[in-house]
């Protein structure tokens, strides 16, 4: 019990000492507050002049606190921190939307004095309905840009007959149809392993009805087995309806566009049973593919059939182009759909594509001078474009 | 292409218009046997170690003994014959280095995969002395959905972003989360991975924005991706497929699967490109008959 | 009206997405966020007119005694057991060969998946090994130009992959496969992913304004 | 499950399997059947306890004690929040996608396949004009001199090599995106430019193909030491 009666007064001794050195440092300056811009809501951007007693020799200061309250004379409460030589914060906690508050920042010395700042406010945070953001900015002026050339097109489509080059893997969808008929074999067709909202999958579809249609006319079995359940119920309308409209619903099997399982490789399994047992004249790939292109293929090939494959994933492309007869090269095949279906609208997006193409080159070739001619001539004259077009 | 001419009995154009169209079960049946053959003996070949395979390993050789190291496995069973022996390999040096492991997974598969890894290690006779401890030495989180989102919530606590670890005990009282709060109280991290969610995460929300030190091991199709955070430093050290444990192992000096299994590539390797080089004899062989 | 209904919702649903981009507001973003909710549900449910597909399918099959039926009664036996053995309750225990109840380690459930499952999708995997072989070996045949390129391309990265390259042709043709790798693949990989994004900026925009209705069935 | 059964198990499907490569064959045909059957039923009850039960059932308040379920809480305060609004939106769209069983009124589960499809469609618009199309852009503009410098002296080989890569690199993108011109014919310079960009990318899938070698017989070297050595105990 000694110890204590010695130790008392020497923290006391300690603690009078250095209270009294406690110096509290100058509150920061001009704190403004504004509702953050561009966001959802809930958010108040604040602003100030540092304290200037950051870089005091003693006891400098090390951070701040921000403090908030719903009315001025209310107690504040704090609601984050920032550290020592920042002039903002985002404040996001615990703020409401469409509820004033007030804001004041209070600033910490090494020696755990501190200071508050005037109070800031009344500042009502609320969400925007739209992003003025650079970056969203640049997204809408091309938006203009290229959906402007495609929507153009497409209106444009219905006056005149527009060139389209041929391109092998669509022609030979009709011949892969042509054969099937008469080998009197069927046609197996395959969406791929995407998911209904993929591109890929939506321009299966589209080349799906028009294999429908035609096996409707020439009375060629059609099997689709599917992997994606959503996929899988498109399938049968799109199928069904392609029946329908070629006047033969009759034809039409339910049993024959089927969902197998919601598995790479079960269904790999299960597509090649079906491609040895059946013996399809004809298979089609169209949409998303994995590892199980390559799989496919092969067995297709050893079934003997003729094979026309499109996907949008580059790796699988190389195993399409190894084992297939023909092989529609990414965009290749967003343009199929369009070209099988000779509508104006249709073939006009194509050559809408085409000019979002010349912009690309264009600005690429564009950046290339500007580079070349920045760094060895120093002269400037790309700059516009662009900090106007690209996020850098 | 022209019928194969049954007639013809030895070699020459008849022969090679056969081969041409020979059939595909030939091919399969020398993959296999290349395959499978040399992992009955070892093949003695060079591996020649690439920098950032030379990097992985000394990067964790420079680790002070009793580092504390996350670990992500970011991977299914489908990519683990090329993943799995580079994490073993791996735990293995961690342990030898007395370093304190906290595992991760952001795959829902990742965690089963890495306590697969975990017990091949802890069988190695060298660790049976060291006692090592479930929650002391190393423990495994599990896994948490989020992707992305889940490495920049780590930065900011990994004790609320895991509550529980992989067995369902409580993330706070394992002994070896003391004092752990986010990506700076770890001296290493190293990352397994096989494409998304996975090292380009990594490196983007935890390395770039905390300046963890990292080091990666990737699938050979998806390391190509990631070999310029290499050159740029972003990551310390890079491990690609099998190549990459071969190296690995090479490195360390401890030959494992990743070696013997070198030999079977090798082979396999070859016996497609002289399929391909004779394929080719075939073609023009034949092709000039027409 | 059967099909402008839902070519109304999907002109509407798109518009939407993709001003809702502009939008900081939170309404948007609480819609943006539940309309994931809306995917997985109409997602779940299709599944199970899928699997209704595939067991009626099977059942036909067996029905209509079409060649092969017998298999059908393995895939309907084992469906029905994988199934039922996620629904068997906590305390349910068959013996420590079939495992317990419930969907946690060491059930029959994960036991089912873990030991039947998981070493069939890793072989069927596998048997890529065997066909990227013949594959190469059937299509590889310098018949072009563009053959050509193609079959050098492979063999080069190939070669430059494995240790033994190097060791027998010299350090060159790895440091070849890696700049392929590094400058003429990104070349071209940039150009297919331009051409894609087009091809899906156009086709999206096909199906947000009703031009592009295939998915409709039928056509107009 | 004992080991000694779960590998002989394992053992017996991955041969299975594997005797298709051989042919097509009764064996396969079972593994075939076994391996759907399986697949078919583990995600038939992932998806009905990771989607069905809580986004739909649990949700509305039918299933489960959620405090947030609809029915719930309309019971508690007597109005809906806007969350327990979008459930209900999902589990009505969920409803009429099942409604396809009944042929009479099938058709109205287009609605919900409408919701999804032009949800995603409109999502994309904007995605992919950001990343594939702004970015790759940002990519190409490559300086075509690029001096290098090696201990602050311009080291000409190394600017001559990076310089080459560069131009073959904007060269490739250029006629790449020159090959899928679909509106002009290739013919002339501009068919010479698509020829370039087809040469281009046949190197690109070849490498890819090249590259993939190596991880497939990964695959099967695993799978034959799986044989050999674990189940076989062929190798040491």
């Amino acid at each position: 019990m000694r110890k204590p009666l010695i130790l008392f007064p020497l923290v006391f001794l300690f603690l009078f000492v250095f209270a009294s050195a406690q110096t509290p440092p100058t509150p920061v300056d001009s704190l403004q507050a504004v509702d953050t811009p561009d966001d959802a809501g809930g958010q108040v951007d604040l602003t100030w002049k540092p304290s200037p007693d950051e870089g005091r020799a003693v006891s400098p200061v090390i951070g701040y606190q921000i403090l908030a309250a719903p009315a001025a004379d209310s107690t504040f409460v704090p609601i984050g921190t920032a550290s020592a030589g920042a002039t903002s914060v985002t404040a996001k906690d615990r703020l409401e939307n469409g509820r004033p508050y007030y804001f004041k920042i209070r600033a910490y010395a090494m020696d755990s004095s501190y200071a508050e700042s005037e109070v800031a406010g009344p500042v009502v945070p609320k969400g925007s309905w739209w992003n003025t953001k650079p970056a969203y900015l640049r997204i809408v002026i091309w938006m203009v840009f290229v959906v402007g050339f495609i929507l153009y097109n497409i209106r444009k489509a219905g006056k005149k007959e527009l060139y389209i080059r041929p391109i092998a893997g669509i022609d030979a969808i009709d011949e892969g149809i042509g054969r099937a008929t008469e080998m009197g074999r069927p046609i197996l067709f395959i969406c791929g392993l995407g998911d209904a909202a993929q591109a890929a999958t939506l321009a299966a579809f589209s080349v799906l009805g028009r294999v429908a249609q035609k096996t409707a006319q020439y009375q060629t079995r059609l099997i689709v087995p599917c992997y994606e359940p959503i996929v899988f119920t498109i399938c049968q309308d799109i199928v069904k309806g392609a029946y329908l409209n070629a006047g033969r619903p009759e034809a039409y099997n339910e049993k024959d566009v089927f969902f197998v399982v919601y598995d790479q490789f079960p269904y790999v399994a299960a597509v090649n049973g079906i491609m040895l047992r059946e013996k399809p004249a004809t298979n089609f790939y169209l949409g998303q593919f994995y590892a199980e292109s390559l799989m496919l293929a092969e067995t297709g090939f050893e079934a003997g059939s003729i094979q026309i494959a499109g996907t949008d994933q580059l790796i699988q492309m190389s195993f399409f182009i190894v084992a297939c007869d023909f092989t529609l090269i990414g965009e290749e095949l967003f343009a199929a759909s369009a070209y099988l279906s000779k509508e104006p609208e249709q073939v006009g997006s194509i050559k809408g594509q085409d000019w979002g193409k010349v912009i690309f080159a264009g600005l690429s070739i564009l950046g290339v001078v500007s580079v070349l001619l920045d760094e060895n001539l120093r002269v400037h004259f790309f700059g516009f474009f662009r900090k106007l077009m690209l996020n850098e | 292409m022209s019928q194969p001419n049954p007639s013809a009995p030895t070699l020459g154009p008849g022969f090679w218009e056969k081969f041409a169209l020979l059939d595909r079960r030939i091919i399969f049946a020398f993959i296999f046997l290349g395959l499978a053959l040399p992992l009955f003996y070892t093949i003695r070949q060079p591996i020649p170690v690439s920098p950032e395979g030379r990097a992985y390993y000394q990067s964790i050789e420079n680790l002070p003994a009793g580092s504390k190291v996350l670990l992500s496995f970011d991977y299914d069973p489908p990519s683990s014959p090329e993943l799995q022996p580079m994490a073993e390999a791996t735990f293995k040096q961690l342990f030898t280095k007395n370093c304190k492991l906290v595992v991760i997974g952001l795959w829902p598969q990742g965690p089963q995969q890495a306590e697969q890894a975990l017990a091949t290690a802890l069988r190695d006779p060298r660790f049976k002395d060291k006692k090592l401890e479930y929650g002391v030495n190393y423990a495994n989180l599990g896994y948490m959905a989020g992707n992305e989102i889940v490495i920049q919530k780590m930065n900011a606590d990994i004790i609320s972003t895991f509550p529980s670890d992989y067995k369902g005990n409580a993330t706070a009282s394992l002994p070896i989360m003391r004092g752990v709060r986010n990506y700076k109280n770890f001296d290493f991290i190293i990352n397994f991975s096989s494409g998304f969610v996975g090292t380009r995460e990594w490196v983007q929300f935890c390395v770039d924005r905390s300046g963890a030190k990292m080091i990666a091991g990737n699938t050979a199709v998806q390391a190509p991706e990631n070999y310029p955070y290499f050159r740029s430093g972003q990551l310390k050290g890079l491990l690609a497929g099998m190549k990459g444990a071969a190296e690995y192992e090479t490195v360390a000096g401890q030959p494992g699967k990743g070696i013997s299994f070198m030999g079977s590539q090798s082979v396999a390797h070859l016996v497609v490109i002289l399929f391909v080089i004779l394929g080719n004899i075939a073609y023009f062989v034949s092709r000039r008959k027409w | 009206m059967r099909k402008e209904i839902p070519l109304v919702i999907m002109v509407a649903c798109g518009v939407f997405m993709a001003i809702q981009f502009f939008v900081p507001h939170e309404l948007p973003a609480l819609i943006y966020q539940n309309l994931n909710k809306t995917v997985q549900v109409v997602g779940a449910v299709a599944l199970v007119l899928g699997i209704v597909s595939l067991l009626s399918l099977h059942f036909a099959k067996i029905n209509r005694r079409q060649p092969g039926y017998g298999y059908s009664y393995i895939l309907i036996a084992f469906f029905f057991m994988m199934a039922a053995s996620g629904f068997l309750p906590a305390k349910v225990n068959l013996g420590s060969f079939l495992g317990t109840g419930d969907r946690v380690e060491g059930s029959f459930y994960l036991n089912l998946y873990n030991y039947v499952l998981t070493p069939v999708q890793a072989t069927m995997f596998a048997l890529l090994a065997f066909f990227i072989a013949s594959a190469a070996f059937r299509a590889f045949r310098a018949r072009s130009v563009i053959a050509t390129l193609l079959l050098l391309t492979a063999i080069i990265v190939m070669i430059g992959r494995v240790p033994i390259g190097p060791f027998v042709l010299g350090d060159w043709i790895s440091d070849l496969a890696d700049w392929i790798m590094a400058v003429p693949n990104a070349a071209a990989k940039r150009a297919v992913i331009v051409g894609v994004g087009l091809g899906i900026l156009s086709l999206s925009l096909k199906m947000v304004l009703g031009i592009e209705r295939a998915w409709l069935g039928g056509g107009r | 499950m004992p080991g000694m059964v779960s590998l002989t198990l394992a053992g017996f499907l991955t041969l299975g399997i594997m005797s298709f490569v051989y042919k097509d064959n009764p064996i396969y045909k079972f593994c075939e059947s076994i391996f759907i059957g399986v697949s078919a039923g583990y995600y038939f009850v992932l998806i009905f306890y990771q989607s069905l039960l809580p986004q739909l059932t649990d949700k509305i308040g039918l299933t489960g004690a959620l405090t947030d379920s609809a029915l719930a809480y309309y019971r508690q305060s007597g109005s809906l929040a806007s969350v327990q609004w979008f459930n209900l939106i999902a589990a009505v769209l969920g409803m009429m996608m099942l409604m396809r069983l009944l042929p009479k009124i099938g058709w109205i589960s287009r609605w919900p396949l409408a919701f999804v499809i032009g949800s995603i469609a409109g999502l994309k618009l904007i995605g992919e004009l950001q990343t594939n199309i702004m970015t790759q852009i940002q990519k190409s503009i490559l300086p075509l001199w690029a001096p290098q410098y090696v201990d602050g002296s311009l080291s000409l080989a190394a600017s001559i090599g990076q310089s080459l890569t560069n131009i073959v690199l904007v060269g490739g993108i250029l006629t790449g995106v020159i090959y899928f011109f679909f509106s002009k014919e290739h013919k002339g310079v501009f068919g010479g430019a698509a020829r370039v960009g087809i040469w281009f990318l046949m190197v690109t899938f070849g490498a890819a193909f090249g590259l993939t070698v190596m991880s497939r017989m990964s695959l099967l070297i695993a799978r034959i030491d799986f044989l050999l050595r674990d189940w076989l105990h062929l190798l040491g």
